[in-house]
């Protein structure tokens, strides 16, 4: 199912990089994503990929939205002759499990201005995130939580 | 028409581009300075990616521009993840007006093992 | 405003600056962290360079390259963690 | 006269090579291969040289792009005579290699290796193409490289850390030279040169890229100042490897020096009196380093350099019959240092060391060898009428013609001490007794089958042979080198050859 | 717009040069780097440069319609950085191994006395 | 060097990174790419991967040695170098041309072939290098 | 005749397949082998008596005038027959000095092929052909010296006499090179056609310089006379044949035979004369001081030797004659002695004159022949000798005024000595009282002694009758040189004139010095006080002197410094670009090289140029990696800016490999080297300014030729169109020039190939090859 899944974003993936929208360019990324799938297979759990197409645009959104604002506060700090940062490292408990998850979690993180991953603790219970506006950690945390990774989850899971 | 998006667009971008170059010269610790280099580089790009999509105004042209805009997203941050961590138990100093450290003494010396932690917070708490 | 004029004399120019900001940063470290990530950056903003020139010049052939940057830029950034890594361990 | 199949010597090389690196493992199987490789590519080179001989230039255009567009491949009588002795050395070699490369070093790439050198070396002498010169001076370079360090010995390896780098040195300073040559005449066809490289006004331009070009030869091919590397790293690789660089590679260099010299620049004044005095400088470096060296292979190495003088002596000079004499001692050396250090590869077998002080008693022990050796060190020296001592008349000959006194002097020095330093070894290592102090342990060399001590001393002696004839089949030879030197003056047929009819 | 480039060259082989006149074995290595570099600028300048305008023929034409860069120096460039590639590729670790052999980074060290 | 995130992140560009490089390998005839560049962009995927998952781990999960790669894109390489001058007595390298162009990838010739051994050579070269050197590093 | 010459060469391998024990039967019969050879020469007088010349001819080498061109004259008959004969004597000879030798038939190998390239060299008419068996001889005579080669002595000998003869002959081949190009033949008869030109050209006096470099090493003339006494390492048949009656006399044969050529000119004749005069006077007055009964003969031999060269000086026709005589005297005599030396030395173990004495009890034909050889070697009356003497004095005496007079005087005071040593070696040993040690002593088997015996007894047969030798052949000898027929007999008496009083003043003078000399160690002592101003002394010396500068140049130049030999690389080639560049090219900067400058370029350049600096000046090694990295990225920009795409791409991939390679490798290095020493930064910086500098200013000229852009055009007009392809630097890489591209793929499989094999295959140094 998942090698099934992954082939499709891969074909998908191709017909995007060429450029070439014509039905032979998908067989052809097809049989070509299912040879490297072949040359690289591995198991691993198998997994469950129903996209949640409305989910995703409004976290997409919501992303973009976040990303901004986060953009304009560090802008301002940058710009300014004083700085208002007030960093740290925090350390984040996961709800999220799997390698997926965690991953895109993180990343999408480390994309928000002023947060970033430092790591991912070996029993991948926790991450430790470094901040720069610390107002309040139980704030940031909640935000995290209720935001990003409960939006994620929701499409992911 | 599309000059006007792209010019715009493209505006945006510089702006962000700037904020990380003089990020990346101003903040004051090394964590900072990755912090905010790494996303308003990666804004940046993709608007003047997308300008460029805009202005070529080819389906493959665009798709292209998307990609890159989804490998810089994936690539990114981790990256900055990467040299972040490894900064950190090399022994890179927090910025003086750092206001908390969780991450002090939670990896092991020779092994780089990061805890977490938690079982033992929680048994405390349980009990 | 024109496109071409927009891009020479406002977008490659300013881009040139943060270029060269960084370039600072690059060359006065500290760390090598640091310039690890003003590497990284500059690579980044490389891209960028890249994606106006393309347009400058009305060539999307170039985009190709800007392509292949964003791609790969990154392994530059876990080949130097690596060896921070590592280099620190066998100390 | 367009003929397809030139290219043969090198895609041999190349499939055995590949072929070699699908028994990776299989020492034995390696070894037979390469042995045949080398013996359907002694054929083929054969019958290019015959074919050449008989009927002119040969030429493939590669891709079937008409000149200057592709990269063409000339057979002339020089190139197809250098493939021709490649073959003959390399044919040697890899006999003397299945017995003399032990099983490590088979089992990590030393076939495959030698057989890439190989072609690199028939590559670099058939090309056309100065850039295609590059590559396979790469392709040289690299498997030298490879080879100069496999097994890591310690002495091995800081001799490559020099070697390596000069080396490369001289491939920027060629690739600098081939940049300039393209900036000037846009074309990098060798024959399209010659013409091109004629109407270039700037002439300082032209004379400075011919001395870049001098500069990148001139490092590979160990002349004074640049031969540095050779005497810090060929005395340390096994016999085989070091015979073949012996042999072959500053003989590439040689080559090439002797190529651009005549089909694209013709030196001026300033330029031969360069070369000639570069000569003058490696004959004296050459024999001094060899008159005070103890170790029979670092003697060779700097014999090497002092023999490159007399080329380059020929190159300088730049008449006839210099040229001649050049050509014809290259011919002579490629044969007679590769037996060399065979040769000093069999000491070795019987003595464990190659240290003068430590050696003895060989004569009494292995007369009939030494024997074929002595006559390998005859020819070395140029003890007439073995080969060596031809070439030595027409660069005589020649230096008298210009005048250059120096340059006589200079000749009958490097002669004197070669025969000197020869003679030297030849009391040491054969009449002298065993001393007490050396290992002197008659090594595996008695104990090994008649079979391997067979294949030991057959390269050995079929090389001497191929002396022999270059000596007493002078005429011969000499007309070769006519025909080569002719080939050189008068450019016309080349140019015509790969640019058509014109 | 060439002035720029030659600037670039004479920099590239005088520190690459530089750098081979240094003790350090990692040097001599950088060394022949920049060495290389500069020399492929070189071929690239001496092709004569153009800007803008890659050698890539437009779809449906058939040949150019336009200025174009000289694509052969292009192609040589190529060749001869994949070369140095492999060629540095195996220097590098050429003195790695010579490292662990003589434990330490100076050229000096090279020279068990008797190769002197 | 372990990271968990690097380890996903590396699981899923691996692919990406594989399909680029054939992508870049197969329309180098048309726009900027070719055999090298994509050997290289192959091999820079593998190398991710060894640097996430630790060089073993790549090495079992390519299922053969890299250097395999060499003789056989070797081989490739010079049968589309030598095919004319074999099979028709033209010189080595002259190109040989279906004549239908195929969707994608265009026309289908020697030199396409020719690109295809440069690839695997690439590929293989660049892999065993760095599989070695990181083999001796740990 | 190449037949007769190559017998001997052909008589080795014939040794080769008999078998061992056959061998040391058969060698009394392996003498057989020159007496056949003798035969035929002898055969051969009626002819030349006839005044006729043997000559053939064949090619070899047309091109470069080397022909088989043979000659038998009276010049090369004398010689063959004393090569052939006295070779016979030698071989039985020989047959018994070493019988039972474990290498008796290498020795009649070597002894063998060293009288065929004496006749080569003898009866060769082209030069070329001659200088190969005069080579042939240096190498047959290094094996015959160094025979028994595990004494030290006797390779040091060996050694130094091949470097000495062998030296001679390089400039004696650049001698003969440059004759054959004056003259424009290589033929010697043709030579001598066209003397005159020679003889006037500008480069005579280097064709001689370098003949007489040849002549006289080979014949042991003063100041290079010192390899022969040492050369008597040798077995005693080898000094006698070579170095006393052959080989040393090739050279005195060359001088005869170059004297048609080049002789009969002032510098031609004082050197000889000076040369010969001060050899025979020096080198017999040095006999007199000799213990060794072979270091007398040495001596003597060398005094002889310069007698013939100063008598082919003098080149009168009576001092031709008297050369040609002296030959043979020479010849017969001394070989009789160095055999009767060999024969005391044989059976009593020494050759030391103060042990030996009264040997006439014990030996008493060796004796006689001792007394005979002595007498003719004295010039007593009724012998050859005497003959030969006469004819020296006349032609000294020939010479007009003060030099003719002290000429003679030297002639006579160099035979008082000769007679001396020629007592000393035939006589001495004989007389007086039989030491106890040599009681058990007996006579050697016939053929040690009957060789000596015949040659002293033909010394008085030709005394007897000189016309005989006189006639028949000598004279043609002597017409040879002259290059006109001669006519003068040999006669016993001439009646009384000074020629005969100073022939007794020789005698009596010399029989005198041998009465009243003692031989004593005492006396060699003293003389070697003096060793250190010795011609061999100051030549070795010099050779020592040039080891050490041989060796002080090498390590001088070859220092082990890897930077040095950089350096030393760079100076080179920035003072020749440099001065090619401001002497040949007119320096033109283009102001349009500077147009079109936009900032983008000039930021990345400035980083490029800046991260260069950082990389060299960095002390961290990371920071140079990573300023490196910059470099590549900034270049790939630029790649990008001037339309190079795939290059960019390439050059980025490439880079970020490296760093990782450098990241894989670096880490485990030491800290990174730093030395700060100023005055060499300084000096490094301004070679590597200098030659970025050149590298810059060529390029700006280049820029200003034009451009050729037929290639590039070919390309873009057919990329699409013919090779079907659109990216036309692809189509370069995989179809114009894909025959680079396929060898380079080739540079990365054996990169690749020797990574693995240096990272894993680790041979320890003990290991074999
Ligand atoms: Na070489
Ligand atoms: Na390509």
């Amino acid at each position: 199912m998942k090698q099934l899944l992954i082939n499709i974003m891969l074909t998908f993936i191709w017909v995007a990089v060429t450029g070439q929208f014509v039905w032979s360019n998908f067989v052809f990324g097809f049989l070509l994503s299912f040879f490297i799938l072949w040359l690289i297979t591995r198991d691993s759990a198998t997994k469950k990929y129903f996209g949640q197409v409305p989910k995703i645009i409004g976290f997409f959104f919501y992303f973009l939205f976040e990303m901004l604002k986060a953009n304009f506060e560090v802008a301002y700090d940058v710009l300014t002759p004083k700085f208002f940062m007030k960093p740290g490292i925090v350390k984040y408990p996961l709800t999220a499990s799997t390698d997926m998850e965690i991953t895109i979690l993180s990343n999408l993180i480390s994309l928000t201005p002023g947060t970033l991953i430092m790591d991912l603790s070996d029993d991948r219970k926790v991450l430790y995130i470094h901040v720069m506006y610390m107002k309040n950690k139980d704030r940031f945390i909640n935000h995290i939580k209720n935001g990003l990774e409960r939006k994620l989850l929701e499409i992911m899971r | 028409m599309s000059d006007y998006l792209i010019i715009m667009l493209s505006s945006v971008g510089l702006a962000a581009i700037m904020v990380a170059a003089i990020g990346i010269v101003r903040m004051p610790d090394f964590y900072l300075r990755l912090s905010v280099t790494v996303k308003a580089a990666t804004l940046g790009n993709g608007l003047l990616l997308l300008s460029a999509a805009i202005y070529f105004n080819e389906v493959s042209v665009g798709s292209k521009a998307l990609a890159i805009i989804f490998f810089l997203l994936i690539t990114a941050p981790i990256s900055a993840h990467m040299i972040g961590r490894t900064s950190y138990f090399i022994g890179t100093k927090l910025w003086e007006d750092s206001v908390l450290d969780e991450l002090a003494g939670k990896y092991e010396k020779d092994t780089h093992e990061l805890r977490s932690d938690e079982e033992e917070e929680g048994l405390q708490e349980n009990g | 405003m024109n496109l071409d004029y927009f891009i020479s004399y406002i977008v490659l120019p300013v881009l040139s600056v943060s270029i060269a900001l960084i370039f600072f940063r690059f060359y006065k470290g500290p760390t090598v962290a640091d310039r690890v990530v003003a590497l990284d950056l500059l690579i980044t903003i490389g891209i960028a360079v890249i994606t106006a020139y393309s347009i400058y010049t009305d060539q999307s052939t170039f985009l190709d390259a800007a392509m292949l940057l964003a791609l790969i830029a990154f392994l530059g950034t876990v080949a130097f963690s690596f060896y921070l890594e590592k280099k620190d361990k066998n100390e | 006269m367009m003929d397809n199949t030139i290219v043969a010597p090198i895609v041999e090389h190349l499939f055995t090579a590949i072929l070699l690196l699908f028994f990776w493992k299989k020492v034995k199987t390696q070894r037979i291969i390469s042995v045949l490789g080398n013996l359907m590519v002694l054929n083929t080179s054969s019958q290019l040289f015959m074919k050449v001989w008989n009927n002119g230039i040969h030429t493939m255009q590669a891709g079937n792009w008409q000149a200057p567009f592709g990269i063409t491949l000339v057979a002339d009588v020089f190139s197809s005579t250098m493939v021709f002795l490649t073959s003959i050395v390399g044919l040697a070699i890899a006999v003397f290699s299945v017995v003399g490369i032990g099983k490590p070093r088979t089992q990590y790439g030393y076939f495959p290796l030698f057989h890439f050198l190989l072609m690199g070396l028939n590559g670099a002498f058939l090309t056309g193409d100065i850039f295609n010169l590059y590559v396979w001076f790469e392709v040289i370079i690299i498997s030298s490289f490879v080879l100069i360090t496999l097994g890591g010995r310690k002495p091995q390896l800081e001799g490559a850390i020099k070697y390596v780098t000069l080396n490369l040195l001289a491939s920027v300073i060629f690739l600098t030279a081939i940049g300039i040559l393209y900036g000037l005449t846009g074309t990098l066809n060798m024959a399209d040169l010659s013409l091109k490289v004629a109407l270039v006004q700037n002439r300082g331009l032209v004379n400075i890229t011919s001395f870049l070009f001098f500069v990148g030869f001139g490092i590979k091919s160990a002349v004074f100042p640049l031969y540095f590397w050779l005497p810090s790293s060929y005395h340390t690789p096994p016999s085989a490897i070091a015979a073949s660089f012996g042999g072959l590679l500053t003989k590439v260099g040689v080559y090439a020096l002797l190529r651009v010299y005549t089909l694209i620049f013709v030196p001026d004044e300033f330029t031969r009196n360069m070369l000639i005095t570069v000569a003058v400088l490696t004959l004296i470096t050459g024999a001094f380093g060899a008159l005070i060296k103890d170790d029979i292979r670092r003697m060779f190495s700097y014999l090497i350099v002092c023999h490159i003088g007399f080329m380059i002596a020929g190159l300088g000079m730049y008449t006839k019959a210099s040229l001649i004499g050049a050509v014809f001692y290259l011919f002579h050396d490629i044969i007679v240092k590769t037996n060399m250090f065979l040769v000093s590869g069999i000491i070795y077998k019987i003595k464990g060391t190659v240290h003068l002080d430590k050696l003895g008693g060989l004569y009494d022990e292995y007369p009939k060898l030494s024997l074929v050796m002595a006559l390998v060190l005859f020819s070395l020296v140029g003890v007439p009428p073995l080969s060596g001592f031809w070439p030595k008349l027409y660069l005589f000959n020649a230096a008298f013609d210009i005048s250059s006194y120096v340059l006589v002097a200079a000749i009958i020095l490097a002669s004197f001490i070669t025969l000197f330093v020869i003679a030297r070894m030849w009391g040491e290592v054969f009449w002298k007794d065993q001393p007490e102090t050396g290992p002197g342990r008659v090594m595996q060399f008695d104990k090994i089958s008649i079979y391997k001590q067979f294949l030991l001393t057959a390269p050995v002696i079929f090389l001497t042979f191929i002396s022999l004839y270059i000596g007493f089949g002078a005429a011969n030879i000499i007309s070769l080198s006519e025909r080569i030197v002719g080939e050189m003056l008068d450019v016309t047929p080349y140019i015509q050859a790969v640019l058509g009819k014109q | 717009m060439e002035l720029i480039l030659v600037l670039i060259i004479g920099v590239l082989y005088g520190a690459g040069i530089y750098m081979m006149l240094r003790r350090s074995m990692v040097k001599l290595l950088i060394g022949i780097m920049l060495l290389g570099n500069g020399a492929n600028i070189l071929i690239f300048l001496l092709g004569r440069i153009t800007k803008g305008k890659p050698p890539v023929i437009p779809d449906g034409a058939s040949v150019f319609t336009e200025m174009y860069a000289d694509p052969v120096p292009q192609a040589l460039i190529l060749t001869a950085i994949v070369i140095s590639f492999g060629v540095q590729a195996f220097a590098i670790v050429l003195l790695k191994r010579v490292y662990a052999l003589i434990d330490s980074d100076d050229l000096d060290d090279l020279n068990t006395p008797e190769d002197i | 060097m372990k990271s968990d995130i690097l380890k996903t992140a590396s699981d899923y560009l691996l692919p990406v990174l594989l399909l680029f490089s054939i992508f870049i390998l197969l329309r180098g005839h048309y726009l900027p790419g070719g055999g090298f560049v994509g050997g290289l962009m192959a091999s820079i995927a593998f190398v991710l991967h060894a640097f996430a998952h630790g060089m073993d781990d790549t090495l079992k999960f390519m299922k053969y040695h890299p250097a395999i790669f060499i003789p056989i894109g070797l081989l490739i390489s010079l049968s589309s170098c030598v095919a004319p001058l074999i099979l028709f007595d033209m010189p080595a390298m002259t190109g040989l041309w279906f004549e239908t162009p195929i969707p994608v990838i265009g026309m289908i010739g020697s030199a396409l072939f020719f690109d295809i051994g440069v690839y695997l050579v690439v590929v293989g070269a660049t892999l065993t290098m760095l599989f070695t050197i990181s083999e001796s590093t740990d | 005749m190449l037949i007769l010459v190559l017998l001997g060469f052909l008589f080795p391998i014939l040794l080769l397949l008999i078998n061992k024990r056959l061998k040391e039967k058969l060698s009394v019969f392996y003498g057989l082998f020159p007496f056949a050879l003798f035969l035929f020469f002898v055969s051969r007088l009626p002819v030349i008596n006839s005044g006729e010349v043997i000559s053939t001819t064949s090619p070899w080498i047309p091109s470069l005038g080397l022909e088989l061109s043979w000659k038998l004259d009276g010049l090369s008959l004398l010689f063959s027959l004393l090569i052939t004969g006295i070779g016979t004597l030698i071989f039985f000879y020989s047959s018994s000095y070493l019988k039972g030798h474990q290498y008796i038939d290498r020795f009649y190998s070597y002894l063998s092929m060293f009288m065929a390239a004496m006749l080569g060299v003898v009866l060769a008419d082209n030069l070329l052909l001659l200088f190969i068996f005069w080579e042939l001889t240096s190498i047959t005579s290094f094996f015959l010296i160094g025979f028994n080669n595990d004494k030290k002595e006797s390779r040091r000998s060996a050694m130094i006499a091949l470097a000495i003869t062998g030296g001679g002959g390089f400039f004696l081949m650049a001698g003969f090179v440059l004759l054959g190009h004056i003259g424009n033949s290589f033929s010697i008869h043709e030579l001598s056609l066209f003397d005159y030109n020679i003889k006037h050209h500008e480069l005579y006096w280097v064709v001689l310089l370098f003949v007489f470099a040849g002549a006289f090493t080979k014949s042991a003339q003063f100041p290079f006379h010192f390899w022969l006494p040492g050369a008597m390492k040798a077995p005693t048949p080898v000094s006698g044949y070579l170095h006393s009656a052959t080989m040393v006399k090739a050279g005195v044969y060359l001088l005869a035979r170059m004297t048609p050529v080049l002789g009969n000119h002032d510098y031609w004749n004082l050197t000889l004369m000076i040369v010969g005069g001060v050899t025979m006077i020096y080198s017999a007055y040095h006999s007199l001081y000799r213990t060794d009964l072979k270091g007398v003969l040495a001596y003597s031999t060398i005094a002889a030797l310069g007698i013939l060269v100063f008598l082919i000086g003098i080149g009168s026709e009576h001092a031709l004659m008297a050369a040609s005589v002296f030959i043979l005297v020479h010849a017969l005599y001394k070989a009789a002695l160095f055999l009767i030396v060999g024969i005391i030395d044989h059976e009593t173990g020494t050759r030391d004159i103060t042990q030996l004495s009264g040997l006439k009890e014990k030996l008493p034909i060796v004796g006689i022949a001792g007394l005979l050889a002595a007498l003719s070697s004295a010039g007593i009356p009724l012998t050859f000798g005497f003959i030969g003497k006469d004819l020296i004095y006349e032609s000294t005496l020939h010479l007009e005024g003060v030099l003719g007079i002290s000429l003679t005087a030297l002639a006579v005071l160099t035979n008082i000595f000769l007679v001396y040593a020629g007592f000393t070696a035939g006589i001495k040993p004989f007389t007086g009282s039989l030491p106890k040690q040599f009681e058990h002593i007996h006579l050697p088997k016939s053929s040690m002694w009957i060789p000596p015996l015949i040659l002293s007894v033909l010394g008085v047969f030709y005394g007897l009758l000189p016309a005989i030798p006189g006639q028949g052949l000598l004279r043609y000898t002597a017409s040879t040189m002259q290059g006109y027929p001669l006519d003068i007999t040999l006669k016993i008496w001439h009646g009384f004139n000074i020629v005969l009083l100073l022939s007794a003043v020789t005698i009596v003078g010399g029989t005198l010095l041998y009465f009243i000399l003692k031989p004593s160690h005492s006396h060699l002592e003293r003389l070697e006080r003096y060793s250190a101003v010795s011609p061999q002394q100051i030549i070795l010396k010099f050779a020592r002197q040039t080891e050490k500068l041989a060796t002080w140049y090498t390590g001088f130049m070859h220092n082990g410094y890897l930077r040095n030999y950089i350096l030393t690389i760079m100076i080179f080639v920035i003072t020749i670009l440099g001065y090619k560049l401001f002497t040949r090219v007119p320096i033109y900067i283009n102001p349009t090289v500077l147009s079109d400058v936009s900032i983008y370029e000039v930021t990345v350049a400035v980083i490029i140029i800046l991260s260069v600096l950082r990389t060299v000046t960095t002390t961290s090694r990371l920071s140079a990696v990573a300023a490196l990295g910059v470099l590549g990225y900034g270049i790939c920009l630029l790649y990008v800016f001037y339309s190079a795409p795939d290059l960019a791409m390439t050059q980025f991939t490439i880079d970020t490999l490296t760093v990782v390679l450098f990241v894989l490798v670096l880490f485990k290095l030491p800290p990174y080297l730093n030395f700060i020493k100023k005055g060499v930064k300084i000096r490094d910086m301004t070679v590597s300014a200098f030659f970025g500098g050149l590298i810059a200013l060529i390029a700006l000229q280049v820029l200003n030729e034009p451009v050729n852009e037929e290639t590039s055009i070919f390309y873009a007009e057919n990329s699409y169109v013919l090779a079907k392809g659109r990216n036309v630097v692809n189509v370069i890489l995989v179809d114009f020039r894909g025959f680079d591209t396929m060898f380079e793929i080739v540079v990365l499989t054996i990169a690749a190939l020797g990574v693995f094999s240096l990272l894993r295959l680790k041979i320890d140094i003990t290991e074999k090859e």
